[in-house]
């Protein structure tokens, strides 16, 4: 006979300001086979666990129902207590009476009714419930580290330096990101390359570090410890053992005339490149698009001629390669918001309206003016330039309600380093607020203003046209009474949005973590699992989960990296037993299973496999399926697919969901 | 198909002549409009500064009322009606409780599904697949398209696809043959709040608008707003004393410019009823070849 | 002797087959269904268009699983339910010995599926006259009309199971109806049971179920069960393009998926 | 007005999307009528259609069955084979001439937690407007049975 | 025993006088189906004439499918739990055969003899069986081989017998005399005369003394295998049945209220005898419809003293597999 706890949490006032706890304590405990029932202020904290703890013990309680929050908050929590009381942790359920009570409805009766409503169908629940053990599976020790930007390089090297395989992969013909091309960097203006390529060039070096640039992922299976994962390497028509990257090819390469992705289209390149000249590896790659070889079939072939190593192969196809790994760590990056996404400020329309990572080009010494702010039209150094800040972020009407969070500083960068290189130039930020929440951002900001003369307007833009050779900035001063004010600037920079990469989603759907309604991926939690997915061994680093300056996605790379290493600390992993089973029976059935193995089919993990059972001489009896439960992520599908109900779900059994829907709706 | 109409004061009123071509572009090509029985005021300008309830009740009663006659599609020329209308239906169709106030107060059922349809998507989704038989003329002239503010905010209820740079009138400015311009004011306030209270700052906004059209060569503004027509063509007196020069640009209404190009007679259109004289626009006109 | 006879004694002779199920005549002179161990009983065997029953349910007995060598008597339901059984991995035990006779009343022994495969995909039947016009009726009625059908005929079920009992598809050595943990469906015979009964069986053959008409012809308070299945199996083909019984390959259309798949009920 | 009918709606939900999506609501304190409640499941893959019998068969009115869109799914195709089975069992429903309209269908994602509130909303009005669901009810103990019968089932 | 006559015009009137005098009254009707089946009516004219038997016989008049035995609801202070033998209606089965008449006899020694069963007592108690001998049979029919014939009054409390404009009448028990006198009007005083020219002609298929003895030893029989080798194991045969008496006894709702029901089983199913540990003493078909046949015509005959198979052929006309039971004994007993 069941003894059932039911504890109520009041959490603080967060349910009982809505939910009569003490009524729902009162009339749940009068439910059949409930042995105690009480309510208390915080049952998460330490006297809660202990009251839950001795509760089982003096009432020899069986099985416990937390009415508190989600079970996607504190299932864990509270069913180590039970643990510690001595009960299997499964006989433990959470009934949801915060998210899905408290908060979301008025303090009534109906509210107080639908809380005890929801702890009588887990109290029947729990009654179903059966003992549950871990299961163990073995981790494989390698990390996949998805993008070669400075977070996956940071999490990389972390990862290889405790000892453990690595594989990188980037999608570009070299790593290094964003952050190569930027000029300085904010709040120190350091050159960023000279502290970026020591770290490149560490990744290519390092023995536990496989680097696989041009390649892509192409699709993801597996679980926690044990991933296999399919990679694309895109066809580089160069052989990297064979070139030594001397750069001939490139020299004399006669499609010169290529938009220069590395210089944000303000430079050109050539059809075999390597995108700049600190790449890592630095040895090039034939863009098949351009390259007259393949557009016009097999004409030119200058490069194969002037290789001195024969390195050029035109006949090298997409190769793909299966890898195993046990951890996987997502660090591709973002995107600026582009093109007409600006109309009313003209960008795309006008060459001098430009985004913040053109103007770094534009102030990098490596960039297509060798570091002189020159205005793309006509070459001219502009006299006046005006920085509007929040170019898209933080507008409703644009659909990206999020700050960009980087945009305030660069911004105010940008303008130093123009005032820097012409002080009589004039510069002028639009900017709705300030934000310069950071170790010396303030002062960096403050130094721009005070120092620098930038002027500071607060007030937004609202659009921008071309008079005579002129930019008219149209815009409002707010604290000025509100004045509208018009500039005529001879160049202008928007500091545009930071977007999720336009491969996110994708990819996302390749790994099966979650993204938000802006394709950024989502952490497991907010607060407490800010680097984890929803997907036990997947990790996120940098600004692929949200906009990130260089310091937080470092040290998100190096969280990531942790979380991996932790992984990586021991042989076998423990995992949750909600994994299905198919029944047993006495002989001559051996099992209700006809082995018709629809469940094979559906299942996306091929966790189920074909048994034959056999009589002891060996004569096949009857054919059914089995469950490898190291394999098993306890989706269900397979249980709702069964006619005859010969599997089932530990932890979500047909008997639990069947009590829980009498329950619910037989008060 | 029946289209519902609702016309709204100032189509019956101050821009009659909006009204009157309107329907002779319609009738040209056999497009009736049927007008919603006993619609009442849309609430604009007043109410949803008083009482935000009445101000979705109004056009709430005028959308059941229509919903009540069979309508499943209403058009709504007046720029602010639109407004009032689409912002009564995004905000019942978002929210039961409010649909259920608003039911009461109205005494009448609605679903508010009815589609609401500026001008301009009027003309293209039923007037272009039968104009081009009735196009004669080429409105051989750059034209300046302003839509002002009330069917670019808020982007709720935005008529239009690109809020900061919308392009619809645009399109059938070019059916008419005319050039529509690129040009920065197509979306800046014109001042209509102030239109009786503070003229000067009219003359103001407005005064920018004409004078940005001037300098990029319009020789049209084309407009789908009854208040942005009386601020950009009645007070030119008082913009020539702000820009101290004269800017004697017509303003036309966008039925009345594709009604010129069907061959349709000024007058007919009503563009006698103007302040600036429109002949200039009428002139330059040119015969198509049939 | 009759061909067929023939053919089947001779089989009895060469060892093929060690039991064969097919057709006799019974005292009301319909066909019924006969078990013959040895050449010497083939005299009883008949194959008649009236010989509608299909037999190939007897093959998920024990009694003829332990035989082994079976040769089996099928009408073109029949032929499909062994192509479905067999994409269904059921017939994996049996050696078995496939028999039909053609509109040209020549005797054809199949001697693999693949040939009753081909067989079946050349002579696929569509419905009967009487199921289309019962189908277009229901389909004419109004929903609750429909509701006020079914559940008047699903009142006088007395759940004996013969619909489960003689389906060839319905071979779950236990029936979930058996299954009282949980107790998916009331053993006692009551309306809300008995259609919840049904829905069940339809749900579980929809796609699967080979329109034999099995079901409805043998219920004995006369409830067009089959119906269910059958407008089912239209819904389908109409939607995912799925044959039953068509091919021994074939995945059945409610265990896979395609990501374009289309309705319009889900917000 | 004063007594208007509640009716008891049960949602069928994944715990990945729609699961989440419910507890957004709650975390942004969106507020929605507390006549649904929710039974988690790992999957819509997992929720069978015999339990939306049962739920109808023990007094539910309505019921909603939610989870992840299509290709969100944490599983990577439990949803498609939900979406299946819904599509076969809604024309069942519907060929049995059985009220389809008292089952919701719906994706909610984990950030959609209004969406939810809305679901929730639309469809406990619908539900109030259809009134209770009594098409079982009216069922039980039919035939000649029930003559004997009434003497205890009041 | 009693003789009366009546005009065959004067039954409905008769019929109708039951209905009003507040009877339910259960008689045969013609279903969309074509099949025939007893049904609770209101007027004569929805009563079948022309039927050779009906799909199902009248025992579910004291025996329902379905048998409330009494209902549980559990509140704040204890069980409550209401008894069901209350308020059973006054009943009559009208129509139905000899061999379903004298079925009732059977069903009576069955449920009454040792420990009497209290629902079925009330029942019977409260039904007139009024029954209508047969003019016509088919191929399925075999009652005089169980030494029963086409105008048996055995069970039936009156027996009609159509003989052209009049009906012949036996009244054979009070509560027979009652219904008469319900409507003493219609009915005129008759003599006892020979049936035998309206009854149908049934050849006989065996001696069911011979039977008797040879049974004895058949259990062992080989012919017991083929014979069954076509049941598919479905309820239907035991369902129609007029002396098929198994029940299972279960209960249903929640844990708060629920009944507790008696409702009809069969043992053709493969559950029928397994045991909770999932092993089962009848491991197949051939088993258990041996246990059926056996049960007919030796275990009852062994236990009561009563062959309880009444020859009224359902089992024969509903099996799903056309197996035929007396063709079925008689090979078991060669």
């Amino acid at each position: 006979m069941a003894r059932i706890g039911v504890f109520i949490c009041h959490c603080g006032e967060n349910i009982s300001a809505t939910v009569d706890v003490a009524k729902v304590a009162e009339k749940a405990g009068k439910l059949s086979g409930v042995a105690f029932s009480v309510d208390y202020k915080y049952m998460c904290s330490d006297p809660g666990q202990t009251l839950i703890i001795e509760s089982i013990k003096t009432h020899k309680l069986t099985g416990i129902v937390v009415a508190a929050c989600s079970p996607r908050m504190h299932e864990g929590t509270f069913r180590k207590a039970a643990e510690k009381a001595g009960i299997n942790p499964y006989f433990c359920e959470m009934a949801n009476i915060r998210e899905q009570v408290s908060w979301v409805h008025p303090k009534s009766d109906a509210t107080t009714q639908k809380a005890l409503d929801i702890v009588r169908t887990l109290v029947e629940k729990v009654k179903k419930n059966v003992a549950l053990f871990p299961i163990k599976v073995p981790v494989t020790k390698t990390a996949l580290v998805i993008g070669g930007g400075i977070a996956g390089i940071q999490s990389a090297l972390d990862i290889a330096n405790a000892g453990h395989k690595v594989i990188m992969v980037e999608k570009k013909p070299s790593i290094g990101g964003h952050m190569s091309q930027l000029s300085e960097t904010f709040p120190t203006l350091d050159c960023s390359q000279c502290i970026l390529t020591p770290r490149m060039v560490e990744v290519a070096q390092h023995p536990n570090i496989t680097l696989l640039t041009y390649a892509e992922v192409e699709s993801v299976s597996g679980f926690v410890g044990n991933f296999d994962v399919k990679i694309k390497m895109k066809a580089k028509s160069v052989d990297m053992k064979k070139c030594t990257g001397c750069g001939a090819c490139s020299q004399k390469c006669p499609t010169k005339k290529i938009p220069d992705e590395f210089n944000e289209g303000m430079g050109f390149r050539t059809a075999i490149y390597s995108p700049f000249p600190q790449a890592v590896p630095n040895k090039p790659v034939i863009d098949r698009d351009h390259c007259t070889w393949f557009t016009k079939g097999g004409k030119c072939g200058l490069c194969k001629k002037v290789c001195p190593t024969g390195a050029i192969d035109y006949e090298t196809q997409d190769e793909f390669i299966d890898i195993k790994v046990g951890a996987i760590i997502t660090a591709t990056g973002f995107d600026l918001k582009h093109a007409d996404f600006f109309p009313e400020y003209g960008y795309g329309k006008f060459k001098d309206v430009i985004d913040g990572m053109q103007f770094e080009r534009l102030a990098s010494a490596s960039g297509p003016t060798a570091g002189e702010i020159r205005r793309p039209s006509d070459g001219k150094i502009p006299e006046k330039i005006v920085f509007v800040a929040c170019a898209g972020s933080r507008d409703k009407a644009k659909g990206i309600e999020y700050c960009s969070k980087i945009c305030c500083m660069y911004t105010a960068k940008h303008a130093m380093l123009y005032k820097h290189k012409n002080h009589e130039g004039k510069a002028y930020v639009f900017y709705m607020d300030i934000r310069a929440a950071g170790k010396n951002y303030d002062e960096f900001v403050r130094r721009a203003i005070e120092d620098d003369d930038v002027n500071y307007i607060r007030g937004r833009v609202s659009r921008i046209y071309e008079k005579d050779g002129k930019l008219i900035v149209k815009g409002v001063d707010t604290l000025m009474n509100s004045e509208p004010i018009e500039i005529e600037a001879d160049m202008v920079v928007l500091a545009t949005a930071v977007v999720a990469n336009i491969e996110a989603e994708s990819l996302a759907q390749k790994l099966h973590i979650s993204y938000d309604s802006h394709h950024f991926f989502s952490e497991a939690h907010p607060k407490l699992k800010p680097v984890e997915t929803n997907t036990a061994g997947i990790m996120l680093a940098g600004a692929c989960q949200s906009a990130k300056d260089i310091p937080e996605s470092v040290s998100q790379a190096s969280a990531s990296a942790s979380k991996a290493i932790g992984l990586f600390s021991s042989d076998v992993l423990t995992r949750e037993p909600i994994v299905a089973v198919v029944n047993r029976q006495a002989p001559p059935n051996f099992t209700s299973c006809t082995g018709c193995l629809l469940c094979m089919e559906v299942c996306p993990y091929h966790a189920i496999e074909k048994e034959e059972i056999k009589d002891r001489a060996g004569n096949l009896i009857k054919v059914a399926a089995r469950v490898n439960a190291g394999l098993c992520q306890g989706c269900g599908t397979c249980v709702a697919m069964c006619r005859n109900k010969s599997i089932d779900i530990q932890g979500f059994s047909n008997e639990e969901m069947m009590s829980e829907v009498m329950a619910l709706l037989n008060a | 198909m029946r289209i519902g109409y609702y016309p709204g004061c100032s189509l019956e009123g101050s821009s009659k002549e909006y009204n009157d071509s309107l329907f002779a572009v319609a009738e040209k090509c056999n497009v009736t409009l049927e007008e919603i029985k006993d619609w009442s005021c849309c609430g604009a300008s007043a109410a949803h500064n008083l009482d935000h309830d009445l101000a979705i009740a109004l056009p709430a009663r005028t959308l059941a009322l229509a919903e009540k006659q069979g309508l499943t599609e209403i058009v709504v020329p007046c720029a602010a009606c639109y407004s009032r209308m689409a912002t009564s239906k995004n905000e019942i169709s978002s929210n039961v409780a409010i649909k259920q106030k608003i039911e009461k107060y109205i005494d009448l059922k609605l679903s508010a599904d009815v589609k609401i349809l500026t001008v301009f998507e009027f003309l293209q989704k039923y007037i272009f697949p039968v104009v081009d038989e009735h196009i004669v003329n080429k409105l051989n002239q750059k034209a300046a398209c302003y839509y002002g503010c009330l069917y670019s905010r808020p982007k709720e209820t935005a008529a239009i696809e690109q809020i900061e740079n919308p392009m619809e009138m645009d399109v059938v400015m070019a059916k008419a043959g005319a050039t529509p311009i690129d040009w920065a004011f197509k979306t800046e306030c014109c001042g209509a709040g102030f239109t009786m209270s503070r003229t000067d700052i009219v003359a103001k906004l407005s005064g920018k608008i004409l004078e940005d059209a001037a300098d990029r060569g319009a020789e049209s503004i084309i407009v789908a707003c009854p208040m942005c027509h009386v601020n950009l063509d009645m007070r030119r007196p008082e913009i020539k004393k702000q820009l101290k020069k004269d800017i004697n640009i017509p303003v036309l209404f966008i039925t009345q410019a594709l009604g010129l190009s069907m061959g349709i007679s000024a007058d007919k259109l009503g563009l006698n009823k103007h302040y600036v004289p429109t002949d200039k626009v009428v002139n330059c006109m040119v015969k198509l070849e049939a | 002797m009759t061909p067929l006879q023939n053919k089947v004694a001779e089989l009895f002779e060469n060892g093929t087959i060690s039991l064969m199920i097919g057709f006799k005549n019974a005292i009301n002179k319909l066909p019924v269904p006969c078990f013959i161990n040895n050449a010497t009983q083939v005299e009883q065997l008949i194959f008649t268009p009236e010989c509608k029953g299909n037999l190939s349910v007897y093959l998920h007995k024990i009694e003829v699983k332990q035989a082994k060598k079976v040769g089996i008597m099928a009408n073109i339901a029949t032929l499909r339910s062994l192509v479905q059984l067999t994409s269904e991995n059921q017939l994996g035990t049996i050696e078995k010995t496939v028999i039909t006779i053609n509109e040209q009343n020549e005797v054809i022994v199949f001697d693999t599926m693949e040939a009753v495969e081909q067989y079946v995909q050349a002579n696929f039947p569509g419905y009967t006259e009487e199921d289309k016009k019962l189908l277009e009726l229901l389909n004419a009625m109004t929903r609750t009309e429909r509701w006020q059908y079914w559940t008047d005929q699903f009142s006088a079920c007395v759940k004996c199971y013969a619909c489960r009992a003689v389906c060839p598809m319905c071979y779950c050595s236990s029936c979930t109806v058996e299954s009282n943990q949980p107790q998916w469906i009331k053993v006692s015979s009551e309306t809300t049971g008995n259609l919840e009964w049904h829905t069940m069986r339809a749900m579980h053959l929809a796609g699967r179920c080979i329109n034999c008409g099995e079901c409805g012809r043998i219920c004995p308070v006369g409830i067009p069960v089959h119906l269910l299945t059958a407008q089912m199996n239209l819904d389908i083909e109409k939607e995912f393009g799925a044959k039953t019984g068509f091919s021994c390959k074939s995945s059945y259309a409610l265990n896979s998926f395609k990501p374009g798949d289309k309705e319009q009920f889900i917000k | 007005m004063s007594e208007q009918f509640e009716p008891k709606i049960v949602a069928f939900v994944c715990n990945w999307c729609t699961y989440a999506g419910a507890d957004l609501a709650g975390t942004s304190r969106t507020k929605y009528a507390t006549n649904v409640s929710i039974i988690r499941f790992p999957c819509t893959g997992r929720i069978d259609f015999m339990l939306l019998m049962k739920a109808f068969e023990n007094g539910a009115d309505g019921i909603i069955v939610s989870g992840c869109h299509p290709n969100d799914c944490h599983y990577t195709s439990g949803n498609f084979h939900a979406r299946r089975r819904w599509i076969v069992f809604r024309s069942l429903l519907d060929f049995m001439g059985f009220d389809t309209d008292r089952i919701t269908f719906s994706w909610v994602s984990a950030a959609e937690g209004n969406k939810w509130a809305h679901l929730v909303d639309e469809t406990t009005e619908k539900i109030r407007e259809k009134g209770a669901f009594t098409d079982f009810k009216k069922l039980d103990y039919s035939t000649f049975e029930k003559i004997n019968n009434d003497a205890i089932t009041e | 025993m009693e003789i009366k006559n009546i005009k065959s015009t004067n039954i409905p009137a008769f019929f109708d006088q039951l209905i009003k005098s507040g009877k339910v009254v259960i008689a045969p009707v013609l279903k969309k189906s074509g099949k025939v089946f007893f049904e609770s009516v209101q007027s004569y004219n929805q009563v079948a004439t022309d039927y050779i038997q009906t799909g199902f016989s009248a025992k579910s008049v004291v025996f329902p499918k379905v048998e409330v035995l009494f209902s549980f609801n559990k509140t704040e202070d204890g069980i409550e739990i209401k008894d069901s033998i209350n308020n059973i209606p006054e009943t009559v089965v009208w129509g139905l055969r000899p061999c379903d008449g004298s079925a009732f006899n059977y069903m009576t020694e069955f449920f009454l003899k040792e420990n009497p069963d209290a629902y079925y007592a009330a029942r019977k108690e409260k039904t007139t069986l009024i029954a209508i001998s047969c003019s016509k049979a088919d191929e399925a029919c075999f009652c005089t081989s169980v030494d029963l014939n086409p105008g048996s009054t055995a069970g039936s409390d009156i027996l009609l017998t159509l003989m052209g404009e009049d009906v012949y009448v036996e009244v054979m028990t009070e509560k027979g005399k009652s219904a008469v006198e319900s409507s003493a009007s219609l009915f005129t005083a008759g003599e006892e005369k020979s049936k035998d020219a309206y009854l149908a002609k049934i050849d006989v298929k065996f001696s069911m003394e011979e039977i008797k003895e040879r049974i004895k030893t058949a259990y062992d029989s080989a012919e017991w295998k083929n014979e069954s080798m076509g049941c598919f194991g479905c309820g239907a045969c035991a369902f129609s049945c007029p002396t098929c008496t198994c029940f299972d006894i279960q209960d249903e709702g929640t844990q708060n209220k629920g009944l507790r029901l008696r409702c009809w089983d069969a043992c053709g199913f493969g559950l029928f005898t397994k045991h909770n540990s999932g092993h089962n003493p009848k491991t197949n078909q051939t088993e258990r419809r041996r246990q059926r046949l056996m049960h007919k015509f030796r275990y009852s005959v062994e236990n009561l003293g009563i062959v309880s198979c009444v020859g009224c052929g359902r089992c024969i006309r509903v099996c799903p597999a056309h197996l035929n039971i007396f063709e079925n004994i008689l090979s078991v007993t060669k």
